[in-house]
Parts: C-alpha cells; structure tokens; sequence
C-alpha cells in the first residue's frame, strides 16, 4: 500500500444497470478492510470501453479491469489496491481503436494559439519539405504514402498534384473545399475549429509542390466560427512568415484567402465550387478539362478537402512510409467519420483504414441507442447508401464500401435501427438531392424530383410495383447520364435500400405496412382502452374531430376521418395511443 | 489530328474535336436538345450519352474531346434506353400543347419524341405553371415551355453580350427569366431574338401580328403595301423545303400578291435610298469633316436600342438616316400615297423581316411617325410569314415567279446584300467612291468585308485616301471594336476606323432572329452566297445608279441630306440610362 | 511577432515539451458552445478568479466525443488527468470546488481519463 | 441614392401627378393601389417616408395601414403623411386628426394639396430622420469598396450586404450592377442560386430546424410539424408580425445533440416537440395564444 490515495472507477458498459450496486460492494469491502480513507470509488459516466459488463479502472496505476463480477470484487480490493497486483484474466489491454492523425491536435491545443501548434511539430513538415525535398520528392513521397482524396471519390492525391505541377502555366492555384454540406457531417467544420493551422500548413505544401502562388479555403458560410479561426490562423501564419512573400526565408511566396459558400451543397463538386469562387451560379460543368489542368479562372488548380489536407504535414513529417503502413492494401491511412443517429456516443471518430464497422458502432460508438435492434449504417451521406447488419463485418476501405453499394464520401456514418424505415431514409436523402441539384441537367433535374415523387406515392400508400422498376429506371439515367457527381450518386441512397431492403419496399406497395411505422400515412391510430385515463386530451389536440366519446365512456378513432396527423400520438401522456 | 473509331468506323479527327462534331463527320447523328452548332457544349440535357468500349460510364458526345485510339459506341440497347428515360423525363416537365404552340411541327423536343417513338407517358407531369411575359411585343417568353438546354441565355449573354435573360433559382424550380427577375421590357433586351431562334422548344418565340395582318388584308378601305427585307429572300424557301440560299424573290412577290397585298415593294429599294443618305453623310464628315468619326452604320435596331442603353457616349458618330425598313415606310406614306392620290391614312404598310427586334423599330421614336403616320404599322418575321402563305393555301413551291410593283420595287445590287455582314458596309463604300470621285468604280467588290469572321478589320483606298474601316456582326463583338474607338478617344490618339458597321446578329440579318430556324454558320454562308450572287446578278449594282433612286431624289427629295431627306429620312437617338447591363 | 525562418526548426526538439503544469481545457468548438460550453468556460474562469486559485483555463477544439459536450478536461497534479462531460454549471462549480480545491473526482461526470 | 417615398392611393390621376412632383425634386419614388400591397410595399423597400389616402377600397383602409405600419417593429419609424379628401363630417369611428392611436400618422393634409406645401412636408420630415440613407450608403460603399478589387468578390459581397441589412434588397442589388460592372443578370442568377442569400427582409428571430440526417432520424420532421403549427406558417414564410421566419437548415453540425434548432444564434438540443411552445415563448413578449394564432396585425 502505497501513500497517494488510489481511485477506483466503475462503469458498468453493458446496458444494465450494475454500477451501483458494484459501487456498494466496492465500498463494503473497503470499509471492511479499512480503506475508505485512501481509496476512493467513484462512478464514471463513460470509460470509452464498451460491452464488457462492468469496467474497473484504478488510479494512480491504470489499470482496467473487464468483465468485473460482483464476486471478483474481494479480488480485487485485496490483490491489486492492498498488494499492487494485476488479475491477468481481467486485464484489457487494447482499448482504443481510434488513431488520430488528422484530429491529432483537436482537442489538444488551442486553435487560436498559432504556438500551441507550432509546440506540437506544427509546420515542421513544410520546414522540412522547404529544406529537404524538390516537388518532385514531395510527390514522391505523396505517391509513397498512397493518400486519396477524402473528399468522396478516394482519387490519389498526389496524381492530381502531379497533374497540376506538369502544367506549364505560371499562375496556378489551391483550393481547400471545406464546403461541407452532407447532412450528418461535421469533420471538416472540427478541424478547421480544432486545428485551422494544419489545413493551412497543408495547403502550403501543395503550393510548393504544384508551383502555385495563391490559395483559397471555400468554406460554408454557416460556419462562422470556423470561418472566425481559420480567418485569425491564416494572419497569423502571414505575421510568422509562414504565408506571404519569401516563406520562412525561402524563395518560395504563397497566400490565401478564405472565401465563403452561400448555401449549396453542390459546390462541393470541384468545377461548381470553382463556379462560385468565380462569383457565378455554382453549376458544374463537363469534365474534362479537369481543374488541374483548367481550373479557377482557367488556370491549373487542386481542390483538395479539409482532410486530405490535414493529412499533409504527418505524411511529410513522418515519411510516406509511415503512412502507408496504417491502412489497407489500397486505402492507406486513417479516416474520419462523424458517428451518429440511432448511436450512444455521436462523435468524431478517427480510425485506421480496414475498421469494421461494428467495431466503429459497438466498440467506439457504444452500441444502438436504447439497446435496439440494429438496422443498417449509412455512409457516404446523400451519395451513399446503406449496409445492412449482416455486413457490418465489412472491413471500411473505399473499394469495399463501393462494392457494397455506398461510398467513403466525406465520413458521415449514421446508425439506423428497427424504427427507421428504409423508404422513408431514401425519401429522405433524395429530398435533400432534390433540393441541392443545381438544375443544370435534366436527369438530375427532372429525374431526382420524379424519384421522390414515386417514395412518396409508395410511403403514403399510393404506390404499385411498377413503380419500383420506374425507379430502377430513372436511377440509372440519373448514374449514367447526370453531368456531376451530384447527380449520377444522388440515387445510390434508393438503389441501396433496394438492394438491401427491397421486401420493406413492397410491405409498403402490398400490404400497405410501414414496419417502423415511420410513413404516417400507412399507420392505423388507435386508442388502447386499458391504459387510456379519460383525460381528453387527444380529443381535444384532434385537427379533424375524429375521436369520438367523452370522458365517460372513453375514446375511439373514426379510422375514415383520420387524417394520421399523429397528433394524438404526441399528446397522450400515458401511451394509450397506439401506432 | 487523330485517329479513332465510332461504332468500329475509322475516323480522322482535329484535335479539340468534341465526339460529336466527329460522329457527324461519318454520318452518325449523335441525338442532342441542348447542344447548338453556335454555341460552345453545356451538357445540359444528358441526351448525347455515349459509351468508350471497355468501360462501363458514359461521356456527353457534345462535350468530350475525342482522343486518339478511343474507341466509341453511339447506339446501342442500354444508350438509347437511357435517352428514352432522360427525354421522357423532359417530357414530363413540358406541356403537352403542341397542337396550339408556336413550335408545332418544328420543335426540337417534338422532334425527338417522336423519333424515340414514345408513345406514352411514363412519369407524372410536374409542369410549373409560370406566367409568360409579352411585355415587349417583339418576343414572348413562356417559361413553362422551357426545357433548360441554357441556348438562350448562353446566345444573349456569350454571344450577344447582352445579358437580358438568366436562369434564376435552381434544382427543379430553375427558371429562365430576364435579368433581375423583371419584365423583358425592362430588362437590357435590344430584341435581337437571337434566343428565339435558338430555342428548341416554344418557350421563346416571336410575337405572332399575323392576325393584325390578316385583317388588315382583309379590310377593303384598306391600301396594303408590303416590303421585303433583303435577307427574307434567301431564307423564306427552307419553309418550304428550298435549301438555304435559294434566291426566291419573285416567287415571293407573287405569294404576297395572292395573300392580298395591293402593292409589292422591296426593302432592297429603300436600301439604296439609306445608301444614298449614309454615304452622303459620310463623305460631310470624312471629306468635308463636318461632324465626327467613325460613322457607324444603324440599320439594325437591335443595335441602335443596344447603343442607346449601353454605349450613349457614341451617339453622335451614328449615322442618323433610318433604316431602309423606316425609309420605306416613310416614303409609302408620302412619296407613294401622293404620287398615286392615295389617302395616307387609308395605306397600310408591312414588312417581312428577317428579325424581332423590327417590330420594335416601328415606334422606337418620333422620327418613325414623320410621314404623319406611324409609317411602319406591321411587322412579320420570316416565319410569320411562311405561316400565313401556309395558311393561304398558295403552292409556293409551283407558283410562278412576278415582278414587284413600280416605283419602290426595284433594286440595285447594293441594296440586297444590305442582308449580310459587311454588306450595308460594301454598298455605302460603291456609292461613297462614287460621291468622293464621280468615277464610275471598276470592282465593285470589297471582298475583304465579307465572310462570318466576328470582326472584320481592313482598308481601302479611295483617290488616295486610306479608309479604315471595321465590320462587326454579333453584339458580342462590337466592344472589341468600341473599346478600341474609346481607348483613342480617351488618348487623344488617331482614331483607329472612319466607318463602322455593326449588325446585331451573326452573319448580320440573314441570321436574324425572326429566320427559319436551326440556323447555323452553313445555313448562314448558303444564305450569304444566295445574296451576293443576287447582286452578282443585277444589272444595277450600286445604289446611286439605280434609276427609280434618281427618280426620287428628283421628284421627291431632292439631294441625299436635303431638307426634305432629313425631315423624312433621319432619325435621332436617345440614352436610355434606366437600363443597366 | 518576428517571422520564423527555416533555422527556427531546425534547433526544435523532436516533442518539444512536456506540459505537466496544471490547466483546465474546455472544448470550444461549435458542437461544445451549442451545449453550453462557453457559459462553462466562462463560469470556470470566473471561479477560480473567486477562490484566488491559479490555474489556467483553456480553449480547444473539438475532442470528438460530441455526445459528451460541453467537454472538461482536468489536470491537477496529483489528480487522474480527467475529461468530464455533460458540464453544466454546477457541475463547473463543483470542478474547481472539489476536483481542484479539495482533490475529490465528482461522481457521474467523467467521460474519460486521459494517460499520462 | 435618392430618398424613397412610398404613394399608397387608389387614385390613379393623383399617384401620377404627386409622382411626378415628386421625382422633379429627385426623390425616387414607388406606388400601391391599396392598403395591403402598400403594406407589403413598405415592407419590402423600407422608404424614407410614405405618402397615404385614406379612403381606398374601404373607407377607413388609410387609418388601418397606417396603424399596421406603425405596429411593426421595422417600419414603425418611417414618417407618414395622410392626404386625403375625406372630411370631419364624414364620421371615422376616429378623430380625423393626426398623431392619435386611432390615426398615427404625423400630418393629414386635405385634397387638393398645394405642391410647394407638399413638398415641403415631405422636406421636413424626411430631415427629421436625419440622414439615415447617406449614411447608410457610405456604409454600404464601404462594404463593397473592401472587396471591390479582389478576385472572386460578388459572393463575398453579398454576404456582407445580406449580414448588413439582413436581406438583399433589390434596389442595393441592382445598383451592385453599376459599382461592380457585373451584368444585373449574374447578380440575381447568383443571388437567387444561393440558398444562404434572400431577397426579402427576414423575420425579427429566424428559427432554423436543423435537417440533418441525425437530427431526422431522432424526430426533425415533428420538430419542424410542431412549430408550423405552434407559429402558423409554412417552412421560409415569416409569421404575421414578422417576429419568426422559420426554415428548414442542413446539418448545423451538432448532431451529438440531435434533435435540435437554432434561433438566431442560440442552438437548442435534445428537443422533443413539446419543448418548442416554451421555447418560442421565450422570444415572445405576447401569450402563447397569440403566438399560436399568428396573428397581431
């Protein structure tokens, strides 16, 4: 027993309700051996470890017990807290899946602190690259590591480095797309709140390397307060030599400005956001030319997102060998996701390449919601599409993620469960299609809104099975012949529920059933006599006067008047109103 | 230059290419709505979708460069399923009232549905009812007909540099609406109707006077006097299945005369009068350097009213006789109406023109009332009035060629090619060589004037002095020519030109906007070659040596520039500041 | 600020410090503020200003357990290098009252524990 | 930039004669038929002073306007003038005088007005607000002149118009035209493009739902249900006393706290729709009942 007072922490990980009682018995045998003086025992809200019954965590020493029984707890008090000595069998040791290369300073310093970066190997990368390597080492070394874009496509970065840095032209230019619009996502917004510099010092790089001398952040207007640091980092990266003429002594001179989207997801496309920049409507247009070779004000251009850029300075401060040690065969390195939906812990997440998936949603995410049912995750947001459970086993790299009907995209990776119905989540992704397609061309146009107005016949009952083969249709014109990414994706969300849920789809058109009883409109809204106490409340909330009786006789619905509102349902106090 | 194969043929390509220009040079007509021979590719409607072997994508026709080696299918079951989805799905955001619209029988849309043979409606129609804007009375725009392919608005804001109409909102609800979403009238609109020629469907089209006309016709009290502009000649026939370029203007003459007209007059006529006042005017200002240079021609109303909102600091170098069409207006309504002993009030007087902006013209000023009269009252197009000869029933195809009427008739071969850039320019310069020497000029051509070329730069020499002078068709061209004129001003510089000539249109008024349409720079050389070889042929070919030109001046107005010209003839212009581009 | 030069780097240490001074770090990014962290970092501040205690308080980003937000994280010597989540005021409060001024951990707070 | 005065007359003759009185003394000038498009009017132009007749297609419709002009927290300080050929003996269910509850206008002057005194009217208490438009447009000039030689400026710009006045308003978008020689046509295709930018003038609080996939599938749709009802408007519309403008937003990128909304700059999370009535309350000085009524005009 040493002096320092030792705490013991207690969760209990699985969805039971443990801890306290394990508290108790803590506390009991600490008491029986004298010990509640040195020993505390406190109740943790979260020890990111999840689905390992009760978990132990005793301070000063660290160590983390799984698995905790009541009966182990004697165990534990006498041999590790009395005698300083591990129970092997209840040892976990690997705990932390995450690794964390893009998010390695958020969290950590302060983003409006340019010296909290520079303390933590800030812009030793481009010191070194500025030093040490031509750009044809950069690219190199780039080509090493084997980053793709994390924008969506997964396209190699340093071949669209490459391609820019053989154009001939003089002026040249780099863009950061942080017009982050998937909804469910927020990786890029974090970065740049949490770690502006590391954007900027990546953007310096690929200046150097392609020989541009100019570059822009496109960033969502509806982020201020990334805007705000970003804004405060690039001044004063400029007042360090760090931006501007002559950086860090060198040759080589390079700006950036920061530039603001107004609202339209579709400039995440390279040529729309270029559009924009442009200061025109943010249509995209045929490619080829590409931006590297014809891009912002018809000179070459890279369009890099937030993430790829973050990547830069670790892959050139550590080697590309580093990088591509992390990963898997073809998808090298890490990757963020924003986790969320039906998912206890919603957050940022950053993991190696080759993940599972249930490993994200189990062992970091904590498991579903309310203990339910899992139904699917979905990736890649509006352009991606849904993995059903049975392939939550699917190691995450851009090609498996492909084969499986969704993409990377940009990381948002939403957990559905059995309350969510699959005609309603395509109805949904489509929707926000819809209203983000620019318009230009008519596949995208016409066809988006036809797609959602045959979801919407079939949630509300009104469908038939032709219109599933109509679906089938237009999402093929849509893949094959929209002009964009935008468009030729925007059907991935309903031709992966069709793949993978194709019987809710025809619960829906037969049966008139929605299972998750989501689509108001297929629902059937009675009132439970048992649990109904009279109040009236229902009858009262009704828009349409379809309760009928009185506080004396009780309540019914006139299933003909019913409109399924769903008024009733929201009002009742006491659940006695039935979906 | 290349080599690759289409559907397994070899082609021979030039580099920059797109995979649709190369079908079409073996034959393979890659379908299109949006793509125009004018206008640089947007990939708006998704139809042109082809296939490169080997891979499972599809690439737009219109917008691709071909590459060496490349290996393309154009048609095949999954390509032309696909066409059928995007197409029917364009169809079910577009009215079904073909029968009662302006593009029936001639509509790009219409077309291509019917080649895909679709028979039946797959998708639920989602048209948006959105109201039509006729403000102008030159052109109407029905914006629920119209399918997006972005022509128009690429012709009038890259082509003509306009910048009337624009696309507003986005996504399903995107809409093409004039600037700043107010009516056309008030938008920078100079009516060129450059967008109503290139729309494939009937959302931009000419306002119909047909009716007004037939009425007119129809009226017994009525003297009707019709005139034809000089490009309508050349273009009329595609109606009726002519090639481009058919010169058919007895034939003309003679259809106008069954729809009714009591008196067959030529534009060309007037030509010759604007001629004879416009080279006068500048020989004052280039010999006896009264008033400044360069002179700029104005017989294109587009350009005047695109002067007059955007470029008022050039007024005074305008020329300020009226346009032939005005001109023959006017002088209908004196010179005419007194000779014969007709009651102006009882003449009607209507032209065929090549263009929409025409319409316009007609009470553009006070000027254009100076017979006492409005002095124009109709305008049709040259479509208008291939409908109407349909109407009538008259076989233009058989019918027998006739001569126009006396007096305002006939021609010289200057006047015609008044319908073709650098035309207006060739035949001042024949009667200003004239006017300047009294020599009778050898070569009457001044072949550097002509072509399709946007701006046409060149010289000539007349008794030793050297003329500098500019051609420019396409409004989009003119600022080249004007910055430079400013830039001198501004510098106290020589002035680059003496004389300028602009025609809104590409290809000046044979490409006007009220022509047959699917015009393109073929159909424009056709129609160009169809008037010059119309003043090859003339026995007459400058303007001051036509001999019912001399009888006027001698029996009506005395000298070019009189008093009497001037009063009649000329016109003035004002800035229009309220119009911003 | 005097610019930095390529020999500026050149004499850094490979990490170039270990900070084990005490601080108080509140996560303030979006997701954090819209929870209500800015009122936390503020009613910390204000706190230790009261009790005369000299620990600094920190701003940083987002540390991606948005679940938690608004996220403390807490190095007393002497103490596990805690993050606590869900902070509201009182819970600010109890954090320099307990945590820091008497070295108690506060019950159903933690989020996290930090390695050294 | 000219002062802006508003005519709201049923009299066509009049409207056109003041009109022309009134821009030979350079005032820029717009006209309504009738009290609700001169409402409207007000609203979306702000002019400097309005011009009022008060007998339109009802008699006492000059006095009504007036009153909803006054009641609305954004148009309550522009000046009006009534002139009017209604007389005392007329009998309103008010005085016939100005500067009362039943009549808030500053002056009533009689049909037919002589010009000289009109326009001295107007002079005056267009001075009395003092020179809000002048400065207003060195402001503005400022705004633009920051980016007025930059690359890439037009959206830039009309973010800092839209944060300046809170909308686009047209005559500032049209005159964008002739500081930045971009063609009118570009300005509207880029502002209508875009869905961060409006042409009209917001509601006093705006109430984003966010709409994002987390906060959809944890219960967007009631949130979005509960507060149409609650404020009785459609998603973009803006309640009747212009307190709330509602609209649907992508992710605000707080999904951890999903379900949530925003008003103004104030993010609220977890929501369930039973929460909002409260919530909306807050930013309400009225009961609940005329809240969920919308009505107050």
């Amino acid at each position: 027993m040493q002096n320092q007072k030792k705490i013991i922490l207690v969760k209990d990980t699985n969805m039971d309700k443990e801890t306290s009682s394990m508290i108790d018995k803590f506390l009991f045998g600490l008491r029986e051996r004298g010990l509640s003086e040195d020993v505390k025992v406190i109740r943790a809200a979260d020890l990111n470890i999840y689905n390992k019954g009760v978990v132990v965590k005793i301070w000063p020493e660290n160590i983390t017990y799984a698995n905790v029984k009541k009966d182990d707890i004697d165990l534990i008090i006498h041999r590790t807290v009395e005698n300083g000595k591990n129970i092997d069998e209840l040892l976990v040791s690997e705990t932390n899946k995450q690794l964390r290369i893009v998010l390695r300073n958020c969290g950590i310093i302060d983003p409006e602190k340019i010296d909290d970066y520079l303390d933590n190997e800030g812009y030793c990368a481009l010191a070194k690259v500025l030093s040490e390597y031509s750009p044809d080492e950069v690219i190199e070394q780039m080509k090493i590591s084997g980053l793709r874009g994390r924008g969506g496509g997964g396209f190699p970065t340093w071949m669209k480095w490459n391609f820019a840095k053989a154009q001939k032209e003089e002026t040249k230019y780099i863009i950061c797309n942080a017009d982050e619009g998937d909804p469910g996502a927020y990786m890029d917004r974090s970065v740049l709140e949490g770690d502006p510099h590391s954007v900027i010092e990546g953007m310096i790089i690929a200046g150097y390397t392609v020989g541009a001398q100019k570059g822009y952040l496109y960033i969502r207007a509806e982020y201020p307060l990334a805007i705000k640091r970003i804004t405060l980092a690039i001044n004063q990266a400029r007042e360090k030599g760090l931006l501007g003429d002559n950086i860090l002594g060198t040759d080589f001179s390079f700006d950036l400005d920061v530039r603001l989207g107004a609202g339209a997801f579709v400039c995440g496309e390279e040529t729309a956001l270029i559009a924009s920049i442009e200061g025109k409507r943010g249509c995209p247009s045929p490619r080829p030319p590409y931006p590297s070779v014809n891009g912002l004000w018809g000179k070459p251009t890279i369009i890099n997102n937030v993430e790829t850029l973050a990547n830069i300075a670790p892959i050139l401060h550590n080697g590309g060998d580093w990088f591509a040690s992390i990963g898997t065969e073809k998808s090298k390195g890490t990757k963020v996701f924003a986790l969320t939906g039906k998912v206890n812990n919603s957050s940022l997440i950053e993991v190696p390449m080759g993940t599972t998936l249930r490993d994200i949603v189990y062992n970091i995410g904590g498991g579903v919601l309310n203990n339910k049912k899992i139904k699917a995750v979905q990736t890649g947001g509006p352009s991606g599409g849904v993995i059903p459970e049975n392939l939550l086993d699917t190691s995450i790299d851009y090609e498996n993620l492909q084969r499986l009907g969704s993409i990377m995209g940009s990381g948002g990776m939403i957990v559905m469960d059995e309350d969510d119905c699959m005609v309603d989540i395509a109805k949904f992704y489509l929707q926000f299609c819809v209203d983000e397609s620019c318009g230009k061309c008519a596949p995208c146009r016409i066809g988006g809104k036809q797609m959602l107005n045959i979801l919407s016949n079939i949630s509300e009952g009104k469908g038939d099975l032709e219109d599933i083969s109509s679906l089938k249709r237009i999402s093929q014109a849509l893949q094959k012949a929209s002009l964009c990414g935008l468009g030729q994706t925007a059907p991935n969300p309903v031709v992966s529920t069709l793949k993978h849920f194709e019987e809710e789809y025809i619960e829906h058109i037969n049966e008139k059933i929605c299972r998750a009883k989501k689509c108001s409109l297929l629902s059937i809204y009675e009132i439970i006599e048992e649990k109904c106490k009279r109040c009236s409340l229902c009858q009262r909330s009704c828009p349409v006067e379809a309760i009928n009786g009185n506080r004396e006789v009780g309540f019914t619905i006139d299933q003909e008047k019913c409109i399924k509102c769903g008024k009733c349902f929201e009002v009742c106090k006491f659940e006695a109103v039935s979906l | 230059m290349g080599k690759a194969y289409i559907n397994k043929i070899e082609v021979d390509f030039n580099d920059g290419d797109t995979i649709l220009e190369t079908a079409s040079s073996v034959q393979i007509k890659i379908p299109t709505l949006c793509k125009h021979p004018d206008l640089s590719p947007t990939g708006g409607c998704g139809i042109c979708v082809v296939k490169i072997e080997g891979t499972n994508k599809m690439l737009r026709a219109c917008c691709t460069k071909i590459e060496d080696g490349m290996k393309i299918i154009t048609h095949d079951p999954e390509i032309v399923e696909i066409r059928r989805t995007v197409i029917e799905l364009i169809l079910s955001d577009h009215p079904n009232d073909c029968l009662i619209c302006g593009r029936n029988n001639n509509c790009e849309l219409q077309t291509i549905v019917a080649d895909f043979g679709i028979r039946e409606e797959s998708f639920e129609k989602i048209v948006k009812e959105i109201p039509q804007d006729k403000s102008t009375g030159t052109i109407k725009l029905e914006p629920s007909k119209c399918i997006k392919c972005g022509r128009c608005i690429e012709v009038c804001q890259d082509i003509q540099n306009v910048w009337a109409l624009s696309f507003l909102e986005r996504g399903i609800n995107t809409r093409m609406a004039p600037a700043g979403d107010i009516q056309l009238k008030d938008s920078p609109c100079v009516r060129c109707g450059q967008c109503s020629a290139h729309c494939p469907t009937g959302a931009i089209f000419e306002h119909d006077h047909t009716r007004e006309v037939w009425a007119e016709l129809q009226n017994p009290d009525m003297h009707c006097i019709v005139q034809i502009a000089p490009s309508v000649r050349v273009a009329v026939g595609e109606g009726f299945g002519y090639a481009p370029g058919e010169n058919l203007t007895n034939k003309l003459y003679a259809a106008l005369r069954r729809l009714g007209f009591n008196t067959v007059f030529d534009t060309n006529f007037s030509a010759d009068v604007t001629i004879m006042e416009e080279a006068s005017e500048f020989v004052e200002r280039f010999v006896h350097k009264k008033g400044v240079l360069p002179l700029i021609t104005t017989c294109c109303p587009a350009w005047v009213d695109f002067m007059e909102k955007f470029h008022t600091d050039i007024i005074p170098h305008f020329s300020s006789a009226k346009s032939p069409q005005e001109i023959m207006g006017t002088l209908c309504k004196t010179y005419y109406a007194e000779k014969k002993g007709i009651d102006p009030s009882k003449i009607r007087v209507i032209s065929i023109m090549p263009c929409t902006a025409k319409k316009y013209e007609i009470s553009r000023s006070n000027e254009m009332f100076a017979s006492g009269y409005q002095s124009t009252d109709f305008v049709l197009t040259t479509r208008e009035l291939i409908r109407m000869i349909k109407q009538a029933g008259i076989d233009f195809n058989f019918i027998e060629g006739e001569e126009p009427d006396n007096l305002m008739g006939d021609y010289s071969g200057a006047g015609t090619i008044f319908g073709v850039t650098g035309g207006v320019m060739e035949a001042a310069l024949r009667t200003a060589h004239h006017f300047i020497t009294g020599n009778k000029l050898e070569k009457v051509e001044f072949e550097n004037v002509r072509g399709l070329d946007g701006v046409k730069e060149t010289s000539v020499e007349i008794s030793g002095n050297i003329l500098k002078i500019v051609v420019a068709h396409g409004l989009g061209n003119v600022e080249y020519v004007l910055n430079k004129v400013k830039e001198a001003k501004d510098k106290g510089k020589e002035i680059p030109y003496h004389f300028i000539e602009v025609m809104a249109c590409s290809g000046g008024c044979i490409g006007g906007g009220g022509q047959p349409y699917g015009v393109t720079d073929e159909i424009r050389k056709a129609r160009a070659k169809g008037l010059y070889s119309d003043d090859k042929n003339s026995e007459v070919r400058c303007s001051h040596e036509n001999p019912f030109i001399k009888q006027l001046y001698k029996e009506f107005l005395g000298e070019p520039l009189s008093e009497k010209a001037h009063h009649l003839l000329h016109t003035k212009y004002v800035p229009r500041p309220e119009y911003k581009k | 600020m005097s610019k930095l030069t390529l020999d500026s780097f050149k004499n850094k240490s490979k990490k170039a410090k270990k900070n084990n001074t005490n601080f108080i770090k509140v996560g303030l990014s979006t997701c954090g503020i819209a929870a209500g962290a800015d009122t936390v970092f503020n009613v910390l501040k204000e706190e230790l200003k009261k009790k005369e205690i000299n620990v600094p308080v920190l701003r940083c980003g987002c540390a991606g357990m948005c679940y938690a937000e608004p996220l403390v994280e807490v190095k007393i010597e002497g103490m596990p290098w805690i993050i606590y989540g869900k902070v509201n005021e009182d819970v600010a409060l109890k954090i320099i009252r307990k945590h820091v001024a008497r070295k108690q951990v506060i019950n159903d707070y933690i989020f996290s524990i930090k390695d050294e | 930039m000219k002062y802006l005065i508003l005519l709201i007359d049923d009299d066509s003759d009049f409207v056109e004669a003041t009109r022309l009185l009134l821009e030979a003394n350079d005032y820029k000038v717009i006209t309504a038929k009738n009290g609700q498009e001169g409402f409207q009017k007000v609203k979306k132009e702000s002019p400097n002073l309005i011009i009022l007749d008060m007998m339109m297609t009802y008699k006492t419709e000059g006095a009504e306007t007036a009153k909803a002009i006054t009641a609305d927290a954004s148009t309550k300080d522009i000046p009006l003038i009534m002139i009017t050929g209604a007389r005392k003996e007329f009998s309103f269910p008010f005085e016939l005088k100005a500067n009362q509850p039943g009549l808030p206008v500053k002056v009533i002057l009689e049909k037919p007005v002589d010009p000289e005194h009109l326009l001295k009217t107007v002079a005056l208490y267009i001075a009395k607000r003092g020179d809000e438009p002048v400065k207003k447009q060195v402001e503005v000039k400022n705004l633009i002149n920051k980016w007025q030689d930059k690359e890439g400026n037009l959206i830039m710009i009309l973010h800092e118009l839209q944060n300046y006045y809170g909308y686009i308003p047209r005559d500032v978008a049209f005159n964008l035209t002739r500081d930045l020689g971009i063609p009118l046509a570009r300005i509207y295709e880029v502002i209508s493009f875009y869905h961060y930018f409006q042409l009209e003038p917001p509601g006093k609080h705006i109430i984003s739902v966010c709409m994002g996939t987390a906060c959809y599938l944890k219960g967007a749709t009631q949130l979005f249900k509960e507060l149409k009802d609650i404020l009785n408007i459609e998603e973009g519309e803006i309640t009747k006393d212009g307190l709330f403008q509602l609209k649907g937003v992508r992710c605000i990128g707080c999904c951890g706290l999903a379900p949530v909304i925003m008003i103004d700059e104030k993010v609220y999370g977890n929501l369930k729709a039973g929460d909002l009535m409260d919530i909306i309350s807050q930013y309400s000085n009225k009961s609940e009942k005329s809240v969920k009524e919308g009505v107050v005009v």
